[in-house]
């Protein structure tokens, strides 16, 4: 937002002064995201904080490994701030890759404590400085980080009579192609895959 | 006779229970259990409120009081002491040599019992009335004393106590959420 | 009726029983329970006497049982002390072993 | 007044004591399920007689769980199982996986599956839970266990709901 | 016959009827809190749910009964046998009608004359049951509940004895039966006062001592799972709920028995069937069906008190009342004679 | 540094810990325990009743709601969104389906509107009388409990009139709803009403206004303006705390800008309060229902687009371009266009809403669920902290985890 | 000791082979079937439906069923209701070890009984690979009176009247052991 | 009388000690290492039960005994009352008094004071 909008509200104040900082800002449908580089994140927080984003919602990432056409880094975390006072929220993001590690902002708010330590379960991602760094959700014996793109979902086969089954992973591939049109499926009748013996 | 020697076999080997468990709790158990034969035994002794102030005070509160520090302090049994290892024998041999000094003393002039009714008319069974007579008339001021000595011991008691306890936990509510590791 | 001797002589035992509780064992709380059961052993033979002096009136004769029963006081009294005390001295230290209680100067 | 507002509270307990319960007696006393509610499936016929089921594989492409499995066979034009090309040869729908969404339900061009009411489908091996055509197939009543256990003792089967059928079900001859 | 049979006779017959009405009562609770609750409760197994207690019963003695490893196994054992036997023992004392009412016997076990002491000496040892079983389990939970229980029941020993002190006045003595036989319309009236505060000091500290809702603390379930109980299973188990109720009895008996008049009936009822109120056990059953339905009652409208205050009600306005009350009937005494 | 040297290296720290022994008796609290509401487990430290530190361990219900639902078609996603706050099952189906519509630009009939807005609001109700009966429930009184249950009854006994199940919906769908309200829907919800508001009576007698309660609560956990805050604790707990925050009226969303209803707010942050907000918002809950009920429009209950709504049996049978839609619609699902979308709602515990990353395919790339328990937990801490052992179990009850919803 | 040898095995164990067949080993089955104690062991949407199961309209106390134990020593049955992930696995093994015996599980709704629609992961896709299973009550969730049901399939199999689909009867408890 | 009462004891703890053996015997047996591990809701337990109290319990079980010995007291003196009513009750106040010091002595020191 910020260019076009004449309205002095707080998001655009923020972004144009995180833009000053180096952000780049985006807008889709009325959601207002910076991406701020790496090493000015706790500064970009800190400034929103300061400015009346007095609440820390969520803290997440996303995976773009996959991504038809994703360019740049793999990972991205997103903080999502919300001002309680102006009822203004605004996306700051930072983009890194799967061995750069991130300063964590518990420091800030007591309650990125979880968040945090979410991201890194399930991404890997690591947050320096961070008070308690460990797993929070997956079990101890789990290894990996389930959310990000190359951790299998791990379906199992649906059972049937007489040792038919289903797998929902191919299943599913046979019904969405990424290409247009009634993919996979050509009217036919689909048979499962027999179990030998 | 036989009523007696069960109690007194009871009692004993609940006295050697004592000072011989290696388990405190243990230890304090078999204090209970002489201490309630010792009530039934102020029965056949005609004491009836006796024995059920016995009862109630002493293995009812005392003893519990026992437990609850034996737990709270989770003493855990004994190390075979180290040193001193010539003092037990000694002090076994003393014990019984007292023992048998005193109950042969006891044996020396044996002295008949009044015969049951002038007992049952002097003890009255030992009841509570009795016991008030006696209390509130000879024992009065000894009656008032305890109230001044029970004072003396909940004053006594409370502040040897009380005063660590809250410097304790003030000092431990700072520390708390530092000092907690993760599980 | 059993003569009061015996129970003289079962007090006086119990009473030696309990003096090498006190003497032998390390931690103040059983050297504590061992003095409870010294206690005790004297009550009994207080009661024991009170019996015996049946003949010489009810006043008399229940004063044995009267005293007892304000012995028990007392060891209310002592025990709510002496606990205290070794909760206390616990508080500091890790053992109540009394050996190791004698270095203390309170 | 505390004792008072205690009073009153221990009054509304009193009080419940004196009125009839809510409770449903529900072996006996039939169970009234909404006409909406979502039980074990049924697969329904045409008034002719001829299975609706086309064997398009649809509703196990709209199912979450993936608990349905078809394999359509094409018809024999003497004696054809449903009115189209094709028809369900084996058709089954694994009960413990199913999550009884009626997901399948809507993605079924022909109205074939519909979810019907009976829920009293506990049962104490998994693999007794596979339900094929067989046992889904409309005029069929209860489950697998009712109808075995019915069987056995040479008795009706017997299931513990008051209401009509499903709206989908009603006035399909069979 | 031999007086010895006869008590004998007397002492099986009350324990297995007390432990016949805990089986019924067990059911009789959970029926009247289901119909509370707006529900109907167990009435499935036998006509009306009659034979539930039974199936209960033998699921219970058929099941296994763990032994933790980390146990100390003796006391793990005694535990168990001494909350049963202290409970069913103090309920001897209890009188239940005239003398020689019962068929020519005495409908009580024993009549002694420190009667009232008996009884709280017998609960005041029923303490260590809880105390030790939740010591022997060497569980956190059964520790913790052991340790409250304990506390608990200790301090509203207190509350009892202070308030039985105001009838101890009025009435001159310990026993129980003559107790009963004082006649509560000769008392003055100005005594009523203290003798009504008497009453539900003596009544909270009861139901505070049989572990009943709001002071059901031991068994908190949601904070510290089932208090002393946590790794008992089985029989131990049932032992443990069998002395709750038991002890349970013994509160309702004794309450009746002290301040109700015990087992006689109001003096109207003569006027329908001369000597009815004279009538041996029926008068005690009703009073103390009374009270139990009250703990019912209680149970299934209140929630519990936090432990701090449990113990602050007890020790602060439970023990000043209670004392005052006692108070107050002495001054009546010694001023208006 | 992996995932996996850093586990290893916190447990080593962790051993070298706990050779310094701590006074402290700790504590399993969970994840099998009769208060924690499901699976939450807590180490708590104890310094004999006192609380000296609570640490929440997660994840014993982890489902993996969001990998799955990244593998399944948006419109098979609001089978998910459901069951990870089983307790208001249609706040987060109004949450995902919002989100969906606002990266598709649905446009959703003012009568799906309102029918969600019923639903919801009733399914707040409902959560709410959970609420209150497991709270007090923990606190020892059979009871309520049973009589909570029994409204809750009535009100699924609607649900199920409206979607077919008890629980677990899955009745909205992207662009409307599955079905329209049966008839005899309304009079049902206008009876329910009706009575509704005698039994929040009936509940103010048994607890409200009960000492006992009043006394275990109050003052309990206290959590000021500025924790709540610091903590990102949403939802009535933080409108306990004195912030009137409610996305139905900061950023209205299915119309609730339409209906008068107030927000419940106090100042005094402790565990009453927490109780009392929920207590008082099942009548404005309750307002708002009547509302939409006398306003209640007739007309479709789906976006008539055919890219995003199954179309009608009935032309199924007539036409085959809608045949051909149906085929479509039902194996591939509709594709969104490229874009991240984040709409927040209300729930009864918070702040809910679904960070939603398309990648123009049948399937989300990415959904993030920000759900309110998770972070709610975490004010456990300051809440719970030189408190007795006791309260701990008040502060639980009074934040009204939903473990679905905490580790998804 | 005669008795106590034929009580050291299961009373089951030895109904099969015929020695216990007899009216105590009725007597105790009716017994057990009758007084079937569940352990808590709430985990997911499941866990609401079984509540509700217990609330007035449903009433599982009529079955005699009614007694949660929050501890699972005083408990027979384990209804596990709701989805199992894999963390909690180990702790619901544990809960189910610390019953005592004889002990029996109810598996509620399509998570336990087969990982129902999370196919992924992070949920255990049966709970019979954890516990040996003796009753699965299809549903997401069942209603209420489905769980009722179940407990009264369970009493049937307690009881010894449960059999298969081939027609094999089923046993009163499984021997199944890890 | 009395042995009236031992008879009650033996009766009653008969029907206890029975109950145990019968649930001794006839409860099938499969123990195994975790089944008799300690509960801690499903999780191994972390550190040992026996862990040191708070003083609290020390406090109250300590007070117990005072009182329980003050009560014990007042029993000959009730049961007495009537025969010397003015005596008595001038006693049991001085008696009281000393003790109420004390009992304001643990009030004011905050010993009943939980919180
Ligand atoms: S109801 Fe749902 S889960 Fe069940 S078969 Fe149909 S689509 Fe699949
Ligand atoms: S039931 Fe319907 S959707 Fe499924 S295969 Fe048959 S016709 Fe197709
Ligand atoms: S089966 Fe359904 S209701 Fe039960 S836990 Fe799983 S998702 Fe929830």
């Amino acid at each position: 937002m910020g260019a076009s909008g004449e309205a002095v509200n707080l998001v655009d104040t923020v972004v144009s002064r995180l833009v000053e900082l180096g952000g780049k800002p985006a807008t889709f449908k009325g959601m207002v995201s910076v991406t701020v580089g790496r090493e000015r994140l706790v500064e970009a927080i800190k400034l929103a904080k300061g400015a009346g984003f007095e609440m820390i919602s969520d803290i997440f990432g996303i995976d773009y490994l996959t991504y038809p056409g994703h360019q740049g880094e793999r990972f991205t975390v997103a903080y999502n701030l919300y001002s309680v006072s102006e009822n203004e929220r605004l996306f700051v993001r930072v983009d890194l890759d799967e061995h750069t590690t991130l300063p964590t902002i518990t420091h800030l708010w007591s309650g990125a404590n979880f968040m945090e330590r979410e991201v890194f379960d399930m991404f890997g991602v690591v947050f320096e400085g961070h008070p308690d760094l460990r797993k929070l959700i997956t079990p101890e014996d789990l290894d990996g980080s389930p959310h990000r793109k190359d951790f299998p979902l791990g379906e199992t086969p649906t059972l049937f009579n007489e040792g038919r089954f289903l797998d929902p992973a191919a299943f599913r591939a046979g019904l969405t192609g990424k290409d247009e049109g009634l993919t996979g499926w050509k009217g036919g009748a689909r048979k499962g895959v027999k179990r030998d013996g | 006779m036989a009523t007696f020697l069960i109690l007194a076999v009871v009692m004993i080997v609940g006295a050697v229970g004592v000072i011989t468990l290696k388990q405190p709790v243990h230890a304090a158990l078999a204090l209970v259990g002489t201490l309630l034969t010792l009530a039934v035994t102020y029965v056949t002794l005609e004491a009836h409120f006796l024995a059920a102030i016995q009862v109630i005070v002493y293995a009812g509160a005392i003893m519990v009081l026992f437990l609850f520090v034996i737990m709270l302090l989770n003493i855990q049994g004994e190390t075979p002491p180290a040193v001193l290892a010539w003092f037990r024998p000694l002090a076994y041999i003393v014990a019984v040599v007292a023992a048998a000094a005193i109950a042969t003393t006891a044996f020396m002039e044996p002295r008949s019992l009044p015969d049951e009714v002038q007992i049952a008319t002097a003890l009255q069974g030992g009841g509570v009335e009795p016991i008030a007579d006696v209390l509130f008339s000879d024992f009065l001021l000894a009656f008032q004393l305890v109230g001044v000595l029970l004072l003396t011991g909940i004053i006594g008691a409370v502040s040897l106590v009380q005063r660590k306890v809250v410097a304790v936990q003030e000092a431990r509510a700072d520390g708390a959420t530092k000092e907690l590791e993760h599980a | 009726m059993v003569a009061t001797e015996y129970y003289v002589a079962l007090s006086s035992i119990l009473f030696a029983i309990g003096a090498v509780g006190v003497l032998t064992r390390r931690s103040a709380i059983m050297v504590f329970l061992s003095v409870e059961l010294m206690l005790n052993a004297a009550n009994l033979a207080l009661v024991a006497f009170a019996r015996q002096w049946s003949g010489a009136g009810s006043i008399t004769a229940l004063s044995g049982q009267t005293a007892v029963f304000i012995i028990l006081a007392l060891a209310a009294a002592e025990v709510a002390v002496g606990l205290g005390i070794l909760v206390s001295i616990f508080r500091y230290r890790a053992s109540t072993d009394v050996d190791a209680l004698a270095e203390i100067r309170l | 007044m505390s004792v008072l507002d205690i009073a009153k509270g221990m009054g509304v307990t009193l009080g419940h004591l004196f009125k009839r319960p809510v409770t449903v007696r529900y072996p006996e006393q039939p169970v009234d399920v909404k006409p909406r509610f979502r039980g074990r499936h049924h697969l329904l016929r045409h008034p002719s007689g001829l299975e609706k089921c086309i064997g398009c594989s649809l509703c196990a492409a709209a199912c979450p769980a993936y608990a349905i499995y078809v394999e359509a066979a094409e018809n024999d034009p003497d004696d054809p199982v449903s009115p189209g090309e094709r028809y369900a040869s084996i058709y089954e729908i694994n009960m413990l996986r199913c999550i009884f969404c009626g997901m399948c339900e809507e993605a079924c061009p022909t109205g074939a599956i519909v979810l019907g009411h009976e829920f009293e489908l506990a049962d104490f091996v998994y693999q007794d839970f596979t339900y094929g055509k067989d046992d889904m197939l409309v005029g069929v009543m209860g489950s697998k266990w009712q109808r075995r256990e019915a069987t056995q003792k040479g008795r009706d089967v017997r299931v513990g709901l008051s209401s009509g059928p499903r709206p989908e079900l009603e006035g399909v001859d069979y | 016959m031999d007086p010895l049979l006869i008590t004998l006779a007397k002492a099986l017959l009350l324990c297995l009827t007390l432990l016949g009405v805990f089986a019924y009562m067990t059911v009789i609770e959970r029926r009247i809190l289901a119909r509370m609750q707006h529900r109907l409760g167990p009435n499935r197994v036998g006509p009306f749910g009659l034979l539930q207690p039974i199936a209960d019963a033998i699921k219970s003695i058929f099941k296994e009964d763990i032994v933790v490893s980390a146990a100390d196994r003796l006391i793990y054992f005694l535990a168990p046998f001494i909350s049963i036997t202290f409970a069913l023992s103090a309920f001897g004392a209890i009188p239940a009608g005239p003398a020689g009412s019962l068929f020519g016997f005495d409908p009580w076990i024993m009549d002694l004359d420190i009667g009232l002491l008996y009884v709280f000496a017998a609960t005041s040892i029923g303490v260590y049951g809880i105390f030790l079983g939740g010591w022997a389990s060497n569980s956190k939970y059964a520790l913790l509940g052991s340790l409250r229980s304990s506390a608990q029941l200790i301090s509203y020993e207190l509350g009892l004895g202070f308030s039985a002190l105001t009838v101890l006045m009025i009435a001159g003595t310990l026993n129980l039966r003559e107790i009963v036989e004082l006649n509560v319309w000769s008392v003055s009236p100005l005594l009523w006062l203290p003798l009504a505060v008497a009453f539900f000091t003596f009544l909270i500290s009861g139901i505070a001592e049989v572990n009943r809702t709001p002071f059901d603390l031991p068994e908190a379930e949601q904070e510290i799972v089932a208090g002393y109980l946590t790794e008992y299973s089985s029989i131990k188990w049932a032992l443990f709920q069998m002395a709750e109720y038991v002890n349970m009895m013994t509160a309702a008996a004794v309450v009746s028995t002290l301040f109700l008049g015990g087992w006689r009936g109001p003096g109207f009822v003569d006027a329908f069937i001369p000597g009815m109120s004279e009538w041996p056990f029926i008068w005690l059953i009703l009073k103390m069906a009374i009270f139990m339905f009250l703990f019912i009652w209680l149970r299934g409208t209140l929630p519990r008190f936090r432990y701090d205050q449990l113990m602050r009600f007890g020790w602060v306005y439970l023990f000043e009342i209670a004392l005052g009350a006692a108070l107050l009937a002495g001054a009546v005494i010694v001023f208006a004679g | 540094m992996t995932v996996k040297e850093r586990e290893t290296a916190v447990r080593v720290a962790e051993h070298a810990g706990s050779e310094f022994e701590t006074k402290y008796m700790r504590i399993n609290v969970g994840p099998q325990h009769p208060s924690t509401h499901g699976v939450l487990r807590l180490v708590v430290d104890l310094d004999g009743e006192r609380i000296a530190g609570i640490k929440p361990q997660i994840g014993y219900l982890h489902t993996g709601f969001e990998k799955t639902m990244e593998n399944r078609t948006y419109q098979q996603g609001v089978t998910y969104s459901n069951r990870m706050d089983y307790l208001h099952g249609f706040g987060h189906d109004l949450a995902y389906v919002l989100s969906v519509e606002k990266l598709l630009d649905a446009k959703v009939p003012i009568r799906a509107e309102q029918i969600r807005v019923i639903l919801n609001e009733l399914n707040r109700i409902a959560s709410h009388l959970v609420f209150f009966g497991t709270g007090i429930l923990d606190m020892g009184a059979l009871t309520l409990f049973f009589y909570t249950m029994r409204e809750r009854e009535k009100i699924l006994d609607l649900f199920e009139m409206v979607s077919g199940v008890r629980m677990n919906y899955g009745y909205f769908r992207v662009g409307g709803l599955s079905k329209d309200l049966p008839e005899e829907f309304v009079p049902a919800a206008r009876a329910f009403c009706n009575e509704f508001p005698r039994m929040l009576e009936q509940y103010a007698t048994m607890f409200v206004k009960n000492d006992i309660f009043v006394n275990r609560t109050k003052g309990i956990g206290v959590i000021s303006k500025e924790q709540a805050l610091d903590y990102g604790l949403t939802g009535p707990s933080l409108r306990a705390s004195g912030v009137p925050l409610d996305f139905r009226k900061a950023q209205p969303y299915s119309g609730y800008e339409n209906y008068d209803f107030d927000v419940p707010t106090s100042e005094v942050g402790d565990a009453f309060v927490r109780f009392m907000m929920r207590f008082e918002e099942m009548s404005e809950s309750l307002k708002i229902v009547v509302q939409v009920l006398d306003q209640l429009e007739e007309g479709p209950v789906k976006d008539p687009d055919r890219r995003i709504s199954l179309p009608p049996r009935s032309e199924l049978e007539t036409s085959m371009e809608a045949v051909i839609f149906h085929f479509k619609l039902v194996t591939e699902g509709f594709h969104p266009p490229r874009g991240e979308v984040y709409v927040p709602t209300e729930s009864a515990r918070g702040e809910l809403g679904y960070y939603l990353v398309s990648d123009g395919g049948s399937m989300p790339y990415r959904v993030k669920v920000r759900v309110p328990s998770l972070m709610n937990l975490q004010s456990l801490e300051p809440a719970c902290i030189g408190g007795l052992f006791a309260d701990m179990v008040v502060n639980i009850a009074s934040m009204d985890p939903v473990m679905g919803d905490v580790d998804k | 000791m005669g008795l106590r040898d034929l009580f050291e095995r299961d009373v089951q164990e030895l109904e099969q082979e015929g020695i216990l067949f007899s009216t105590l080993g009725k007597l105790v089955a009716w017994g057990r079937s009758n007084s079937l104690w569940p352990a808590t062991f709430g985990l997911a949407c499941c866990a609401i439906e079984m509540m509700q199961s217990t609330n007035a309209r449903n009433d599982l106390a009529r079955f005699g069923s009614e007694v949660f134990r929050a501890s699972p020593r005083q408990a027979d049955v384990m209804i596990v209701a709701g989805r199992l992930s894999k963390k909690m696995a180990p702790v619901m093994r544990r809960v189910y070890e610390q019953m005592p015996d004889p002990k029996w599980v109810i598996s509620m709704g399509a998570c336990a009984s087969s990982g129902g629609m999370f196919n992924n992961y992070a949920i255990v896709q049966n709970v019979n690979s954890v516990v040996p299973v003796d009753i699965y009550v299809p549903g997401c969730p069942p209603r209420p009176e489905a769980l009722v049901y179940a407990v009264m399939q369970l009493q049937k199999k307690v009881r010894g009247e449960a059999f298969d689909q081939r027609g094999v009867e089923l046993p009163m408890v499984e021997g199944w052991a890890r | 009388m009395y042995t009236n009462l031992l008879l009650m004891f033996l009766v009653a703890g008969f029907i206890g000690a029975a109950a145990l053996v019968a649930g001794r015997l006839l409860g099938p047996k499969k123990a195994g290492v975790t089944k008799l591990a300690a509960y801690e809701s499903g999780v191994p337990a972390s550190g040992s039960a026996r862990e040191r109290f708070p003083v609290h319990f020390y406090l109250v079980a300590m007070l117990f005994i005072i009182f329980d010995i003050e009560t014990a007291f007042f029993y000959p003196l009730a049961v007495k009352f009537k025969a010397a009513p003015a005596f008595l009750y001038a006693n049991g106040i001085i008696f009281v008094l000393v003790l109420a010091i004390g009992y304001v002595y643990i009030l004011k020191k905050g010993v009943l004071n939980w919180k």
